[in-house]
């Protein structure tokens, strides 16, 4: 605790130093780069201590505001959610050093103000174990991100995405207030003296929408896909990769909270999640920019966690172990996994942005070529998300279908038509999700470049390179390691399970062992095929020519399968899901002009839920407006008529 | 110790008038503020003795409104020197119709400001109702001709609802007061009407007069507090009057209306009709709110949206008082916080209309690059006042939320909630789109640091509170809810 | 007796050319000619082995990474597939999982090696094989649950030697839907008619063969052994449920399965010479009705 | 029972059915300033015998201000303005006095509601006050010239007055003066304001001042 404390602390140093520095921006920023680094390490340091069994001590100081105290407590549940928030924040910090580094003007410089605070205020979420605190720290993540979000206001877009962020999570906080304050019934605000004043139904409920809207959960997602695309790219990754857990985390800590949750919550987060999942993945599969390609995946992964926790709850009411373990575990290590993969991606986006200057797919393509280290660190990341062996999002996947097909095969209807449920979901999503990852790896970085920009893509600098290649290799460690990583989650998963997970998680453990086996004997094959090849064509002659261009007289890069038609056929199946625009300027006239034909994918719950709502909510206001008419006549008639029936009311009644 | 109170402030008021120089007059109203501030500090220090058979006198309620107005005084006389120095004498261009105008003279302006602090002043002192009758007209008349400064049809159609609007409900309240006599009237007998010595005597009150007359005192003071439906005056003053008057009438003028109803309620809980009040209020506060979310979404003009959303608050006020028990000394910790956070934004909307030259939202673009300071003050003022932390009306609003959903009032706090949250939208897309975007059309330049330095010091202390209540302003705060019963 | 654990795969890796071999002579003889020898695929093989390569300008290591793990996933996945009664050598609790994740990892590649190419030609054919997978995979795994349901073991060597006589008398409708949804799966993985139609090369048809248009030489030979072995597994699979012979013996079981496989070859033939192939448009249809009958079976079985 | 008080307050009620139903504001500013010469009586009349004293000063002071101060101020305010008579109101004068009449129940009504206080004066003295100074409010409602209101302004507060001279004898003088004084002040500001309306609309028609508003057909 006292290291936490101390990263902290410098966090918040270094965003008070860059508050100090930045009337010189070079300073300033590095600064508060530093600070983010160091407290970020620090902060890792205590999170991997306590997840290694040395407990810390909890901490509870007097703090002088209304039902306010600095109740601080590091169980391994926060701790295993500061290790991601950590780890890729400061690999983040590092890599938006040189991203930003390019601009040296104030903005710049004090948006290192607002990732420290982020970076502290996510910390401080997951330790927080007081309503207020726990409150303070929550709006003021929300707030750092969303200056953050909004550091190149100069762009429209950005703004709009500012606003529909801001708004959105203060939507959910509202939630957050009523149900924290409803939870702490009696004097205290403290979580460990909860008293809930109101059934654990109404506080589930009041949970997953606030924390649903900040984890991104369908149909409360709509902010995602226009924040994370507008923030610059590092920032990106640490809201998409971490901070919309800490809406996953709150929503653990709140089931861990309430009590006894009523029996329909286990069912409702499988469909919950599964409908995220699969819209998730089907929308990402519908865009061209890069970025708000990965927030709709971001969606998708949120919802398989969902669905995890929704399992663990359906095995825990069933009273099957394997179940409940399991769905939480897998839930948890997607959680890891999930942080790392999305975040890895997202600084590989952001240095294809950095390199090339659009986040259009249709105008990039042969990067792996120019920019080798960022390609293969970005397939890494794409195959973990695409949950192939032998990466980490493979193992959790794993995992949780693993739980779901132990439910469907044994257990009783009512625990394994959810788990069929989420075991269909899981096939439809993963098998799209792959679609999706290798639609934009491919278009992006194979194939040759559809622009000069593309073309003229460079490396960036090590700054940035070093990030992606440690969260690459992450990547894969988390794969390999899962049988042990298993092990080590089983306290984390205890309370939340409600049993002992170790035992219960054992059998997994054991499959995943098989599993590594395969594995290996996998990779030996590949070797060994490889190997042959080899040898096979050391006699023979080995040629380079140009691709065969498919009979075109003279075949630009522009004809090459593009995102958009990669995605056709599935966008096609499912155009009940969606809203795609397409814009056509089809040729015409004996001499046609320059024709063009794009598409486009609006969010469909934005454009048939959300705006409509809000209009009409405007409209509703407005009608009422009439009554500040401006006629001081009128106004007097108010204050008359409001004593007259006030008299009525008093003195009228007998 | 009361004397070192007003006399000066009133002394300095009529002086202003007689006074030729325009500096002399400048240094004469920043060391009235000075002096009302160092007086109203030393009766933290030291409880000031009733004077005049008790008709003056300063409790804790008393005290607490009475530190409000002179802290905002203080910034308002620090910002005023620069603003008058900005305006100045000669016609200008009206820039909204391109009229040309000219200003009321600044001994006047000057004179009037002084005068209606007085008057506040007295307001927070007054222990009798007749006095505090007096006192309240007082204010409506002396702050009249500061909305009048600017002289042209739209700030004269505002300064005549005001005077109209407010002098009727006024009215009422003095018949509030001749009922509240009857009430206390026994045999041939009537009881001084004296605060203390009503609520000694309130069980022997004569309760359906008393009601009557609570009701005249919450529809007559009310409509200076702004409640809906009595508000229909204060957007169209507080967005006519110059900014650092509209600080003044929103921070401090509308809780000391509110004061007068407080009163009122105080005499009612003594005399076990305590309920009945808090019921009303606890309506009137919800209701104010309602009216709040209604007119600042889709507002066009920045300073009338303040302005609503000083009826939000003061109905959240309200509304707090009327729960009753910790919800009150939230309710009057949001006073506090209200009244330092709005005032901030008057002063920086000033600025803004000062570079801008224009009241309507759309107008204002790109404020974070043109003016960064009032920009920056802009935006916290915005997060502040629409209770986001770590600002101090986040701590206030909680803690009435909070009693509402212990005292089970599961609709009111739904209500309370929504309306906060549209309220929120609202002015999220307005103060964000004047703060944001790209410049182009206003050039930057550098700003007074008079027009910056007193809206910081306030944002400031909202800043404090919201991360640290004083144990002794606790205190403080909860004696004074006590009063309120 | 207990036969080596490393028979099916070996079978695999051998007979899998055999059987495209049956497919093709079938196909031949229902079009009345004389058709290929059955040996012809092997021949093929060898002599792509012996070719060199040669590789698109525009292309990384991917492009060659393709069929290697193609090859590889399509043997890992005869490893985790019974033959018959006989186990598989990598079964574990949960292979039935795996085995989908898998393949996927070969699809991921090959896709990305078609990409790799630049060719809109090969995307197409991407985008197919990536699409269709979407529907392929639902079917296949509930499928498989069904049948983990029935022999209450998630090991698919487990509960296909459970699928006795007995199983099918217990529970011969559920045990039919399965067999008709995996006989879909079976077509559809494969890239058979009426899916997709392996012998031409017409953009506008197919889906498999279009992807690896621009390998050739030993990557050909990789391309083409993995997919016989994919055919292999997956046919095993099949057989392994539709013939239920359980004698205990393995290698009368194992005989059976032969039996069985001879005659999958067979019918695939005379489905593909039968059928003409769908639009690509209602293929998804096609395998969402797989998909409906795993359901249904396992609604059969939930009860 | 006190006759001279009942016939005062019947008087003050006649005076508010006349303000009700007369258009020249010259004769309306006569009937304000006749009701407050009433009030001044009303006062002495309502006193007791140890605080003659106390209503005498009332007296003089009251009939001074509503009587001749105001009347002279309004008087110049209207010559300024050049307009002599309400047109068109926004309620009819017909119409007006029905309005009257339902006040006047309405004011009975309330009265009735509202118990006595211990020494029953005159029954007619709640339901006369409100009566007056809700055609006060009236008044402000339903006319259009800013002048009119600033009369119901006055009607209003001298139904008020009427209220506390008749009922609330502990008010000390202090406050009463300070009270008068205020009103004083009041209309004195109003009259300022009016005449700045005149000068910058050419009109004082307030009904045609809504520049400031919310809401725009």
């Amino acid at each position: 605790m006292p290291t936490l404390l101390l990263a902290l602390g410098v966090l918040l140093a270094g965003a008070a130093g860059t508050l100090a520095l930045a009337a010189v921006p070079r300073w300033g920023a590095r600064v508060g780069v530093g600070g983010a680094i160091a407290g970020c390490a620090l902060g890792l340091v205590a999170a991997v201590r306590v997840l290694l069994g040395t407990p810390a001590a909890p901490l509870h100081l007097a703090w002088s505001v209304p039902y306010g105290a600095f109740a601080l407590a590091l169980d391994p549940l926060s701790a295993f959610f500061l290790v991601p928030i950590f780890a890729l924040s400061g690999l983040a910090a590092l890599y938006g050093a040189e991203y930003l580094g390019g601009r040296g003007d104030v903005r710049a410089t004090v948006s290192w103000l607002f990732f420290d605070v982020l970076v502290a205020s996510m910390a401080a979420v997951v330790v927080a174990r007081n309503a207020v605190l726990f409150l303070v720290a929550w709006e003021v993540m929300a707030l750092a991100s969303f200056f953050l979000v909004t550091l190149d206001d100069e762009d429209e877009r950005v703004r709009r995405a500012g606003w529909t962020y801001l708004v959105a999570t203060h939507l959910g906080s509202a939630f957050v207030l009523v149900l924290l304050l409803l939870l702490g019934g009696g004097g205290s605000l403290d979580f460990d003296r909860v008293a809930p004043a109101a059934g654990p139904g109404l506080l589930v409920a009041l949970g997953l929408v606030g924390f649903g809207a900040k984890a991104g959960l369908v149909p409360l997602h709509v902010w995602l896909p226009e924040a994370h695309p507008a923030a610059p790219s590092h920032v990106s990754a640490v809201m998409s990769g971490v901070m919309i857990k800490t809406g996953v985390y709150a929503l653990l800590r709140t089931l861990t909270l309430v009590g006894p949750v009523p029996g329909w919550t286990g069912p409702l987060l499988v469909c919950l999640g599964a409908g995220s999942g699969v819209l998730g993945a089907v929308f990402a599969l519908a865009q061209r920019d890069v970025k708000r390609m990965l927030a709709y995946s971001s969606v998708e992964n949120v919802g398989i966690v969902v669905l995890g926790l929704g399992l663990g709850l359906v095995g825990r009411a069933a009273g099957a172990p394997g179940l409940a373990a399991l769905g939480v575990a897998g839930a948890l290590l997607h959680v890891l996994n999930h942080a790392l993969f999305k975040g890895l991606l997202f600084l590989g986006a952001g240095a294809v942005v950095h390199a090339t200057g659009t986040r259009d797919m249709e105008r990039l393509g042969g990067l792996y070529r120019r920019m080798p280290t960022v390609g293969a660190a970005t397939l890494v990341g794409a195959a973990s998300l695409a949950a192939l062996p032998p990466l980490g999002g493979f193992a959790s996947e794993l995992l949780l279908a693993l739980g779901a097909a132990e439910a469907a095969a044994s257990l009783a209807p009512a625990a394994a038509v959810p788990a069929l449920v989420a075991l269909g979901a899981l096939a439809v999503i993963g098998a799209l999700g792959a679609a999706g990852v290798a639609r934009t790896f491919g278009v992006v970085f194979l194939g040759t470049p559809r622009t000069p920009a593309a073309g003229h893509a460079h490396e960036p600098g090590l700054a940035m390179r070093l990030p992606l290649v440690l969260l690459a290799a992450a990547c894969a460690g988390l794969g390999l390691a899962a049988p042990w990583l298993l092990a080590a989650l089983a306290p984390v998963v205890t309370p939340l399970a409600g049993l002992d997970a170790a035992p219960a998680l054992a059998p997994a453990a054991a499959t995943l062992r098989a599993v590594a086996v395969v594995e290996a004997v996998l990779l030996a094959l590949v070797a060994g095929a490889a190997g042959a090849r080899r040898a096979l064509l050391a006699r023979r002659t080995v040629a380079v020519a140009p691709v065969w261009g498919c009979g075109w007289a003279a075949p630009t890069a522009r004809m090459q399968y593009g995102a958009t038609s990669f995605a056709e056929p599935l966008l096609r199946t499912f155009r009940t899901l969606l809203v795609v625009r397409r814009r056509i300027a089809a040729p015409g006239g004996p001499f046609p002009a320059a024709a063009s034909f794009g598409t486009e994918a609006p969010d469909p719950y934005r454009l048939r839920v959300w705006d409509p709502a809000f209009r009409g909510v405007r409209r509703g206001l407005a009608r009422l407006r009439w009554l500040q008419h401006g006629e001081v006549q009128l106004y007097v008639l108010y204050i008359a008529a409001t004593l007259v029936v006030l008299l009525a009311w008093t003195v009228g009644r007998p | 110790m009361i004397a070192a109170l007003l006399l000066p402030v009133v002394a300095a008021g009529v002086l202003a008038f007689f006074v030729r120089a325009d500096a002399l007059r400048r240094v004469l109203l920043v060391g009235a503020a000075g002096a009302h501030a160092a007086a109203t500090a030393a009766t933290w220090l030291a409880e000031p003795a009733p004077v005049w058979g008790g008709w003056l006198a300063l409790d804790a309620l008393g005290r607490l409104f009475l530190s409000i107005t002179s802290a905002l005084f203080l910034a308002a006389a620090a910002y005023a020197v620069g603003y008058l120095r900005r305006e100045g004498e000669g016609a200008r261009r009206d820039f909204e119709e391109g009229l040309l105008f000219d200003n009321a003279p600044e001994a006047a302006f000057t004179g009037c400001l002084l005068l209606f602090v007085a008057a506040m002043t007295l307001v927070t002192l007054a222990q009798r109702f007749g006095l505090l009758w007096v006192a309240l007209e007082a204010t409506t008349l002396a702050s009249a001709p500061l909305i009048y400064f600017h002289r042209h049809h739209r700030s004269l159609e505002a300064t005549w609802k005001y005077l109209l609007i407010c002098s009727v409900g006024i009215a009422l309240a003095l018949l509030g007061n001749f009922f509240l006599g009857v009430a206390a009237t026994t045999g041939r007998t009537t009881l001084p009407l004296l605060v203390p010595d009503l609520r000694a005597a309130g069980p022997m009150l004569h309760v359906p007069w008393l009601k009557t007359a609570f009701l005249l005192f919450l529809v007559g003071y009310g409509t200076k507090v702004g409640l809906a439906p009595l508000h229909t005056w204060l957007p169209d003053a507080h967005s006519e009057a110059p900014s650092v008057v509209s600080a003044l009438l929103s921070g401090a003028l509308l809780n000391c209306a509110l004061l007068g109803v407080l009163r009122a309620e105080q005499v009612c809980a003594a005399a076990g009709l305590a309920p009945f009040g808090r019921e009303l209020l606890v309506g009137f506060g919800l209701l104010s709110m309602a009216a709040a979310a209604v007119f600042i979404p889709g507002q066009t003009d920045y300073k009338r949206m303040l302005a609503y959303s000083s009826v939000e608050h003061m109905g959240i006020v309200a509304f707090g008082l009327g729960l009753g028990g910790v919800a009150a000394t939230g309710a009057l910790l949001h006073a506090v916080n209200h009244s330092l956070g709005k005032a901030m934004m008057f002063l920086v909307a000033g600025n803004i209309l000062a570079r801008y030259r224009s009241k309507a939202t759309g107008d204002v673009r790109g404020l974070l690059r043109v003016l960064p300071a009032s920009g920056v003050l802009w935006v916290a003022g915005f997060l502040a006042i629409t209770g986001s932390p770590p600002f101090g009306p986040f701590l206030s609003e909680l803690t009435i939320l909070r009693a509402a959903l212990d005292q089970g009032r599961i609709a009111l706090a739904v209500g309370f909630v929504a309306s906060l949250v549209v309220v929120f939208v609202g002015m999220a897309t307005s103060v964000l789109g004047m703060a944001q975007g790209s410049a182009e059309g206003a050039r930057g330049g550098r700003e007074p640091w008079l027009g910056i330095a007193p809206a910081a010091a306030l944002g400031a202390v909202v800043l404090g509170l919201g991360v640290w209540v004083p144990s002794t302003l606790w205190t403080a705060l909860e004696a004074a809810a006590r009063l309120v019963g | 007796m207990t036969a080596p654990r490393f028979v099916p795969p070996l079978l695999a890796l051998a007979c899998g050319p055999g059987l495209v071999a049956i497919v093709a002579r079938t196909k031949a003889r229902m079009a009345g000619r004389v058709g290929p020898p059955l040996a012809q695929p092997y021949r093929d093989l060898v002599k792509l082995f012996r070719k060199g390569a040669v590789y698109g300008a525009t292309t990384t290591w991917l492009f060659r990474a393709g069929p290697i793990v193609g090859f590889a996933t399509a043997a890992v996945a005869a490893a985790l597939v019974p033959f018959g009664g006989l186990a598989a050598p990598l079964a574990f609790p949960g292979d039935l999982l795996l085995l989908a994740y898998v393949l996927a990892l070969g699809r991921f590649f090959a896709v990305l090696a078609a990409l790799d190419t630049g060719s809109s030609f090969e995307g197409m054919g991407a985008s197919r094989e990536a699409s269709l997978a979407v529907f392929t995979e639902p079917a296949l795994v509930l499928a498989l649950v069904a049948l983990a349901r029935l022999g209450g073991t998630l090991s698919l060597s487990a509960m296909l030697a459970g699928v006795g006589p007995a199983a099918w008398a217990a529970a011969a409708p559920a045990l039919a839907l399965l067999v008709a949804a995996l006989l879909v799966v079976f077509l559809a993985e494969n890239g058979r008619l009426p899916v997709d139609d392996p012998t031409t090369h017409l953009e506008l048809t197919m889906i498999h063969e279009v992807m690896v248009l621009d390998h050739g030489g030993p990557d050909l030979a990789l391309v083409g052994w993995g997919a016989a072995v994919r055919l292999w597994t997956f046919g095993a699979l099949l057989v392994g449920l539709a013939v239920p012979v359980r004698t205990g013996d393995p290698w009368v079981d194992a005989a059976a399965a032969l039996g069985g496989m001879v005659a999958l070859g067979v019918l695939t033939g005379l489905v593909e010479s039968s059928m003409a192939r769908l639009r690509l448009r209602h293929v998804p249809q096609l395998l969402l009705g797989a998909a409906v009958l795993s359901v249904l079976a396992l609604f059969l079985v939930l009860r | 029972m006190n006759a001279p008080l009942d016939a005062i307050l019947v008087g003050i009620l006649l005076t508010g059915f006349l303000l009700l139903g007369s258009s020249r504001l010259v004769s309306c500013i006569r009937t304000v300033a006749l009701q407050g010469m009433l009030l001044g009586f009303l006062t002495l009349a309502a006193a007791e015998r140890d605080a003659v004293g106390r209503a005498a000063v009332l007296t003089v002071a009251s009939t001074a201000v509503k009587g001749f101060v105001f009347p002279w101020l309004l008087v110049r305010v209207l010559r300024g303005a050049q307009v002599r008579r309400e047109i068109e109101p926004l309620v009819g004068y017909g119409a007006s006095l029905l309005v009257g009449l339902g006040v006047l129940g309405l004011s009975l009504w309330l009265g009735t509601r509202l118990p006595r206080p211990d020494p029953p004066l005159s029954t007619l003295l709640v339901p006369v006050a409100l009566f007056t100074m809700l055609v006060g409010l009236v008044l402000i409602v339903t006319r259009r010239k800013a002048l009119t209101q600033v009369l119901g302004y006055l009607v209003m507060e001298n139904g008020i007055y009427a209220f506390g001279a008749g009922l609330v004898q502990e008010q000390p003088i202090l406050v009463e003066l300070g009270i008068l004084l205020d009103v004083l002040v009041a209309v004195f500001v109003m009259g300022i304001a009016i005449f700045h309306i005149n000068r910058q609309f050419d009109h004082i028609d307030t009904d045609r001042m809504a520049a400031l508003r919310d809401w725009t057909r």
